[in-house]
């Protein structure tokens, strides 16, 4: 069973990068919030497994943590934001949905190589999987530039912060308790302002696109 | 200082005081005569001098203390020059007070306070007459330094009878430069002397005039001393002039027989100058005012030339 | 029971308590009461540590030392003159309908929470710690800038989170990172993320690791610093938030990022063994001097113009540390210092100045020597300090950190004379006419409160003039610790 | 204050920190009765005078005496400020003393209630401003020097900003601070090659190091730019004629004279005493700039129509002259001719001193002038010393002086100047020996156009008859200012008449900067002034005025004596045309008008010629400064360029800013990945 652990975590892994690249091509916001939740569904395992095999009880803890947070009530609250403020649809993004893929491999191999010779070094079972970590990070942060809504912007941060989840489970197993607390405090905290700034956001322009957040630019005013 | 030195200092001081009228008038005299006037007689500018000194002064009733003591001043610092131009000896006490850059000095004294007096009265004519009596300073002093220089290169010293002791007792020998120089020196004197072609003495015509037109407002025995003082400085250029390119027989230190020897010869010279200066005045025709800047710009390069040709032949 | 206890205790109760009673009239003095306390006690660490040296606390995981005591007294000095300065500030906020009393009570206890992080910030011995502290001061500073909620201010507040919060995320990776390296060299046991046993054992970390690391913690926490390119957010958040705000996020918050980045660049520099660390924050700092100087001349905006030249400072101290050696880290520490201090003092000034005329456009304000003499010489003072006049202490900074760029590092100083001298020329330009000439501005019903102004000033005077024997060894043993780069 | 060399006793450094800390005192007094004018008046500024004559006196024994260090507990930690009164110091706190008296009791007579700054704040500014001036001098770290010459910059910026209602002063003013700034900055990086990386800032250190010839000359050229800045040194002269027309007349007089010569201290300090190397082309640069700013002055200022405008163009053309000495100095001393070094380096230096007291008196009194007439146009003036003797017999005194005439001090530089010129030949090297006689022709040329400036100067404004009406009711300077102007008067004649004591004076200076100096040849020969032997030049001015005054005298009464004193006013001749009036007369532009056509290439000149159609004719020109539109206004335009470009950065995407935050971090990666 041992051996086959590398192995899973890496399908794991691979689960997560594949679903940020459908996060990318994803344009129906419902469905966005459903795939991230479900990346979180594959963090959540890969923590759980790793906890299980390394039998490191904050493992647990930290996948319990992410699977309140990431895989329930995230989700569960931006549902419920985009039908109070009904948007549904993220039509226009600022690429083309195929160039932003093309990019996307690139910055993978990017990755990939950049990870390569630390991966060497880590002796964690899942080391290898530190390049898919920075990749999904890369490509998460390619979607926050590429979606011009603020949700899907929002989920692309959050998805940002899965990456690096992951990358600390898989290549550190697990940070401190203390800091995987203050980090999912951060990250519960952060997202509650951001729901409420949405409201906000879209009592002011009647509507969460973004480029009615344009008006401070340096044009001498 | 010797005895005879106090003595030559003495007498070189009366001789520029008498003298000066005479060359005024010599000049004059010679110009008749080249245009076939009938001349007044050589002696005239004296009569002049003394007709004026009886007259009552009649002044501007707004006119400054500054326009009433000028005259005196200019007057003085026109003795002053000709006392320390070696003219019959290079032994003169009062030389190593002032040498050739205070010499310049001097005479730009002067020209500030003449000009300054034609400003003070505020007629139409004694402003322009100041402008442009400045206009041929600021050209004419800087030539006239460079020509003084070009002779104290050649003898290492700016103090004039150094300069002159070395022109005349050295082996003789000829310096290219000096020729130069002598070139540059004659524009500047005619200019500094409101002379043809630069400035006419002997009319009143508003379009040329620029010493005239200084003093115009004069009269009585500030007319006079303003009068003698430019005798006395056309005197004064004529024997630097002649101390420089001609120094020949300008007695040394303590040797009477060559002082008296000097006088004749000192007479010889001006009197050669001053027809030499009227046939230049015959021959050549007066130029517009702004032709002057010109004109005296080619004496400054001139004298600049002489210089560097100086410095070329490593002389000095 | 120690005294840091009080440190962290009052700015988190405070908050606490004005969340609760913070819409009261009485709230203003309370914020300044528990701010007072938190400087109080800040001072008696203080004394501790001059006494008897850098000490733990709480099964290390705080840990005190010179570098960041000092920090921590001028973060508390600052916050509670912020806070003297704020009162009858907000209250003519209040009476031009700006702040209603829920944002009042919000306001109140986020500031007393935001100092509470930056605190924690300084005080922790955790990097993860400083990792979490920095996101939490992130979050409340992003509610105290929309406090106004104005369709601008929501959209700086929007930026600031979504461009502060990806960066922060950078960082963290960075962390991860660090921890990673930490873990091969000491194994599994959890202390692996306390500064002082990482700082230990810097020799030894992998190089590749925490090279890699050190970027995303530069970019990380550089977007807090505000280091060109990733400076867009900092103008808008600090000319959109309340006066108060624009002070302490250029005085102090910055300063908490930079803070950070410091305690890393040690790390990297230990294990890496080559300038690398220092050279990517020179050309950072140069970047963003010259960047931030021609930003700076085309401002019109007098709380955008003021927020840009914390950019160009916080460049110039990132170009000192990046130099390294114990002149420019003693230089650098020293701007730290004096910029926390005139800064927030010119954006108390221009606080005043702004109500008066009733508008943060320049061009709008002038003569402020004829409606109030101290508001309009705290104003010129300030800009002639924070453009590098002596007898102020910026310029003793700046001198040494030029005359040492100038052998060390010749090729930056072209820039650096570029970016200081743009500088100098566009803030002068611009100041001028608002404190000379003719006024077109109309005196408030509220007294300013001008005593923090010409206090921060006095004390950047003596920064620059003679620098206290005491402070002048925490700087040094700081320099120090943060190691003479060869 | 506490000195090195003997503990304890009271020594010239402490009396000079006692002057200057007096000067702080009034100050603050001046603060302290802000509003009470009569105080500040009347007892503030005299005192602060007594003040300088107590300088005056501790300089000239501090002169002669060993160099005196003193350490204040102030500073940088490691870097107390270090104070060092040498004989250049103490040549520089003559000069500040010897004009500050003067001008203080001038300044106490001519602050009048009114506009702008309170009188109690100009007069802190004010003597702040003496204070700094006399710590740049006296400074031996770069830390104090530099907060000295800040401090300088920064309180004659408020000075000059006093009246700050008018917005083309306050443009004046940023002008000025951002010039001085841009230099300060320069002088800084100056420093910083100098401390060649010891991280000591001493200037003892900066002696001691021994810098490669590039680096040495990076530093010079820094220093040259930067003091030149603050000179007014071609091509960073703008300020000058901008800044001083803006301030009060006593700001203006201790700015030129002495602020200037302040900056050339500068780069005597630099180029003589820090840095140990001297190269040959150093010395040409700088004789290049001096001539070019000095023929560049002279010529603008001949063309001025503002009283003060023309007096700073001759500032900056004295400040050419003076730096010609300088490069002339530098040059022979790195040919290691020690003498003639010595020779130029005091004409210079006697240029500065008698400078200062001639420009501080001619600055006065355009104060005074400006005052009775509440006009500062040269075309609107006239006919003044009738009304105010004082002011125009004093101003005579200095424009003679600074027409460079004998019997004055003016004279006494140029001679020495020109003289230093015509021992140039035995260079080594051909092609500097050429380079002679042109530097000779065009310091001539420069003298006799300063001439025929001071006659247009004097002449407009006192001389013919007034232009306005109002000026038949100007009154005379009060007690105060005549004071000060005495005094200043005094000094141009003693500065004239006594060269040997004066050079007796900046003896030790030259003795220390290039070790050379004029004392013996001038000690042994008691009336005549000596350069180097008797044969070579002499000049004796006190002879000289005797001389005139004699004949003067004699020929007075001689006419008196020989002929009569009658004297008749009349109205003056009118020529046949009874209707001429004042404006009739040469106007100032007029004056300058052949001057204008001579040199028209040196000017920017806009002219409105009239034509025969017009109802009312009018003939305007305006002449303005070319490096203004060839140099400052690109510079300006350039930055605003770029800033515009830059501005394009934040265009308020913010998926744009996260773009940048991406690519960086990319790059980053890449970067380190190598």
């Amino acid at each position: 069973m041992i051996k086959f652990v590398p192995q899973l975590v890496n399908l794991l892994a691979t689960i997560i990068l594949l679903l940020s690249f459908a996060m990318i091509a994803q344009r129906r916001i419902v469905t966005l919030i459903n795939l991230f939740m479900i990346q979180g569904a594959a963090l959540v395992a890969a923590s759980f497994l790793l906890g299980y095999v390394t039998n490191q009880p904050d493992l647990y803890v930290s996948g319990a943590l992410t699977l309140v947070l990431k895989v329930i009530f995230i989700p569960w609250m931006l549902h419920r934001v985009i039908r109070k403020l009904n948007v549904r649809w993220d039509v226009e993004t600022l690429f083309n949905i195929p160039t932003t893929m093309l990019v996307g491999i690139g910055l993978v191999i990017l990755a990939f190589s950049l990870a390569a010779p630390v991966a060497k070094l880590s002796e964690t079972l899942a080391g290898g999987s530190l390049g898919i970590a920075l990749a999904c990070i890369l490509l998460s942060f390619m979607m926050m530039i590429t979606r011009s809504k603020a949700v899907p912007q929002v989920i692309g941060f959050l998805s940002m912060e899965n990456g690096l989840i992951f990358a600390a489970t898989a290549v550190t197993n697990g940070m401190p308790m203390i800091v995987e607390f203050g980090v999912a405090l951060d990250v519960l905290v952060g997202v509650l302002i951001l729901g409420v700034f949405m409201f906000q956001i879209r009592e002011k322009f009647d509507s969460l696109d973004i480029h009615n957040l344009e008006t401070l630019k340096d044009d001498r005013s | 200082m010797s005895a005879l030195g106090v003595f030559s200092q003495f007498l070189a001081l009366l001789l520029a005081l008498l003298l000066a009228p005479l060359l005024t008038g010599w000049v004059n005299q010679c110009r008749h005569w080249m245009q076939n006037k009938s001349a007044p007689g050589v002696l005239q500018p004296y009569r002049a001098l003394h007709k004026l000194f009886h007259k009552d002064s009649v002044m501007a009733e707004h006119a400054s203390p500054l326009y009433r003591f000028a005259p005196y001043l200019v007057f003085s610092c026109m003795l002053l020059a000709s006392a320390i131009i070696p003219t019959l000896s290079t032994d003169l006490p009062l030389s190593p007070a002032a040498d050739a850059i205070a010499l310049v000095g001097l005479f730009a004294l002067a020209r500030v306070f003449i000009s300054l007096a034609a400003m003070d009265v505020g007629t139409a004519f004694g402003t322009l007459g100041a402008r442009r009596e400045m206009l041929v300073g600021f050209l004419a002093e800087p030539a006239l330094l460079m020509v003084l220089f070009c002779a104290s290169m050649i003898t290492g010293s700016t103090s004039l009878t150094a300069i002159v002791e070395t022109l005349a007792h050295r082996d003789f020998a000829i310096y290219p430069s000096m020729l130069l120089a002598g070139v540059a020196f004659t524009m500047v004197s005619l200019a500094e002397n409101a002379r043809v072609p630069v400035d006419n003495p002997d009319t009143h015509l508003e379009l040329t005039m620029i010493h005239e037109a200084m003093i115009l407002e004069y009269s009585a025995r500030h007319l006079a001393l303003m009068e003698w003082a430019a005798s006395l400085k056309l005197f004064a250029y004529s024997c630097a002039g002649l101390a420089l390119f001609f120094p020949w027989g300008v007695a040394e230190a303590n040797s009477p027989l060559a002082l008296l020897l000097a006088l004749p010869v000192l007479l010889l010279k001006l009197a050669i100058g001053g027809a030499l200066l009227a046939a230049f005045e015959t021959a050549s025709a007066k130029m517009r005012v702004f032709r002057v800047p010109e004109f005296l710009g080619t004496a400054f390069l001139m004298a600049v030339i002489g210089l560097l040709v100086n410095v070329l032949l490593g002389v000095g | 029971m120690n005294v840091l206890l009080f440190v962290l205790g009052f700015p988190l109760l405070g908050g606490v308590a004005l969340a609760l009673v913070g819409h009261k009239t009485y709230a203003r003095d309370v914020n300044v009461l528990f701010s007072l306390g938190t400087f109080v006690a800040a001072c008696v660490m203080t004394a501790q540590v001059i006494n008897d040296g850098p000490f733990f606390v709480w099964g290390n995981q705080f840990f005190i030392d010179p570098l960041n005591v000092f920090l921590v007294t001028l973060t508390a000095f600052v916050g509670m003159t912020t806070s003297i300065f704020s009162r009858p500030y907000m209250r003519v906020e209040q009476d031009h309908g700006k702040m209603t009393p829920p944002r009042m009570r919000l306001y109140h206890s986020m500031y007393q929470l935001f100092s509470f992080t930056m605190l924690l910030g300084f005080t922790t011995n955790n990097l993860g710690i400083v990792w979490v502290a920095m996101e939490a001061a992130t979050l409340t500073t992003v509610l105290l800038v929309s406090v106004y909620r104005t369709p601008s201010s929501l959209e700086a507040a929007w930026k600031y989170f979504i461009l502060c919060g990806v960066g922060i995320a950078q960082a963290l990776f960075g962390t991860i990172l660090v921890y990673m390296a930490a873990d091969k060299v000491l194994g599994a046991e959890s202390a692996t993320l306390l500064w002082t046993n990482l700082s230990a054992i810097k020799g030894e970390l992998d190089s590749t690791i925490m090279s890699l690391a050190f970027v995303f913690l530069l970019v990380g926490y550089g977007t807090k610093i505000g280091l060109v390119p990733m400076h867009s957010w900092l103008p808008d958040a600090h000319a959109e938030g309340p006066t108060p705000v624009s002070a302490v996020l250029s005085g102090l918050l910055l300063n908490v990022a930079m803070y950070s980045v410091l305690r890393f660049k040690v790390l990297t520099d230990g294990a890496v063994g080559t300038q690398v660390a220092g050279q990517l924050m020179m050309g950072f700092g140069l970047l963003s001097v010259v960047v931030a100087a021609f930003f700076l001349s085309r401002q019109k905006d007098v709380k955008r113009m003021f927020s840009y030249s914390s950019i160009e400072h916080m460049g110039l101290i990132t170009f000192a540390f990046g130099m390294g050696g114990p002149i420019a880290n003693f230089a650098g520490l020293l701007h730290m210092t004096v910029h926390s201090l005139v800064k927030s003092a010119i954006f108390f000034t221009v606080g005043h100045a702004t109500q008066k005329a009733g508008t943060q456009v320049m061009s709008e304000i002038r003569g402020l020597i004829k409606v109030n003499p101290t508001v309009g010489w705290g104003l010129m003072l300030g800009a002639m300090a924070i453009v590098g006049m002596p007898p102020f202490g910026v310029f003793a900074s700046e001198f040494l950190i030029l005359t040492t760029a100038m052998r060390e590092h010749p090729w930056a100083t072209p820039f650096l004379f570029m970016g200081l001298g743009v500088t100098f020329a566009s803030i002068l330009l611009r100041v001028l006419p608002m404190v000379f000439g003719d006024t077109t501005l109309k005196p408030l019903a509220h007294p300013p409160a001008l005593i923090p102004v010409f206090v921060h000033m006095a004390l950047g005077l003596v920064l620059g003039l003679s620098i206290p024997p005491y402070l002048n060894g925490w700087y040094v043993q700081a320099a120090a610790m943060m190691g003479a780069a060869p | 204050m506490n000195s090195m060399t003997v503990p304890g006793a009271w020594i010239h450094v402490d009396w000079v920190l006692l002057v200057v800390v007096a000067w702080l005192v009034i100050g603050m007094l001046g603060i302290v009765a802000l509003r009470r004018f009569r105080f500040v008046a009347t007892v503030l500024f005299p005192v602060g005078a007594v003040f300088s004559i107590v300088l005056m006196a501790v300089a000239l024994s501090a002169a002669f005496s060993s160099p005196e260090l003193a350490v204040l507990p102030l500073g940088l930690p490691q870097l107390p400020f270090h104070l060092r009164l040498d004989s250049l110091s103490a040549f520089f706190l003559l000069l500040i003393g010897g004009v500050s008296a003067g001008v203080s009791a001038f300044a106490a007579g001519y602050f009048r209630q009114g506009e702008g700054t309170p009188p109690g704040l100009m007069c802190l500014e004010y003597h702040v401003f003496l204070a700094s001036l006399a710590l740049v001098v006296m400074a031996d770290d770069a830390y104090v020097f530099m907060v000295a010459w800040e401090t300088m910059a920064m309180s004659s910026f408020f000075l000059v900003i006093s009246n700050h209602r008018k917005p083309e002063i306050r443009s004046a003013g940023y002008l000025y601070l951002l010039v001085a700034h841009v230099g300060a900055l320069a002088i800084l990086l100056c420093f910083g090659v100098l401390q060649a990386n010891t991280g000591d800032y001493t200037f003892a250190n900066m002696r001691a190091q021994h810098l490669s010839p590039f680096w040495a000359s990076i530093a010079f050229v820094l220093g040259v730019f930067g003091f030149g800045a603050k000179a007014g040194v071609l091509p960073l002269h703008a300020w000058l004629p901008e800044a001083h027309p803006a301030a009060p007349s006593p700001v203006s007089a201790l700015m030129s004279g002495v602020m200037l010569k302040i900056a050339l201290y500068g780069i005597l300090r630099v180029s003589f005493d820090l840095l140990q190397t001297h190269i040959w082309w150093w010395g040409v640069l700088l004789m290049a700039l001096g001539l070019a700013t000095a023929l560049f002055g002279v010529v603008f200022s001949t063309v001025q129509t503002e009283m003060k405008r023309l007096l700073a163009y001759s500032s900056i053309e004295n400040i050419g002259l003076m730096c010609a000495g300088f490069g002339l100095a530098l040059l022979f001393l790195s040919y290691g001719m020690k003498t003639y070094a010595a020779l130029a380096l005091t004409a210079a230096c006697y240029h500065m001193l008698s400078h200062a007291f001639f420009k501080g008196l001619l600055f006065c009194s355009t104060g005074a002038v400006m005052h009775a007439t509440s006009e500062r146009n040269l075309g609107k003036l006239g006919g003044l010393i009738r009304y105010m003797p004082w002011v125009a017999w004093s101003t005579l005194v200095g424009a003679l002086a600074c027409a460079g005439l004998p019997p004055f001090g003016g004279f006494v530089a140029e001679w020495l100047l020109l003289q230093s010129f015509l021992f140039t030949t035995g260079l080594p090297s051909s092609f500097l020996d050429m380079l002679v006689p042109v530097t000779a022709a065009l310091i001539a040329l420069i003298a006799a156009l300063s001439g025929y400036t001071m006659v247009k100067y004097f002449g407009v404004i006192f001389l013919g008859q007034p232009r306005e009406e109002k000026l038949s009711h100007a009154h005379d300077a009060g007690l105060w200012e005549r004071l000060g102007m005495v005094w200043l008067v005094l000094g141009c004649v003693m500065l004239g008449l006594f060269p040997n004591q004066v050079i007796a004076v900046i003896d030790p200076l030259t003795q220390r900067l290039v070790h050379g100096g004029m004392a013996h040849t001038v000690a042994e020969s008691s009336w005549l002034l000596v350069p180097v032997s008797i044969e070579r030049a002499s000049y004796a001015p006190f002879i000289f005025l005797l001389g005139v005054l004699a004949s003067f005298g004699l020929v007075f009464v001689l006419v008196r004596k020989l002929y009569h004193g009658r004297l008749r006013r009349v109205p003056p001749w009118d020529c046949g045309y009874p209707f001429q009036n004042a404006r009739m007369q040469d106007t100032a532009e007029g004056f300058g008008q052949p001057i204008r056509q001579i040199f028209e290439l040196f000017f920017r000149m806009t002219r409105e010629l009239p034509q025969a159609s017009d109802a009312s004719p009018r003939y305007a020109v305006k002449v303005e400064d070319p490096l203004w539109y060839w140099l400052y206004l690109p510079v300006a335009r350039a930055v605003e360029w770029i800033s515009a470009l830059v501005g394009l950065l934040q265009q308020g995407r913010i998926a744009i800013y996260l773009l940048y935050s991406f690519v960086t971090l990319i790059v980053m990666l890449l970067v380190v990945k190598q």
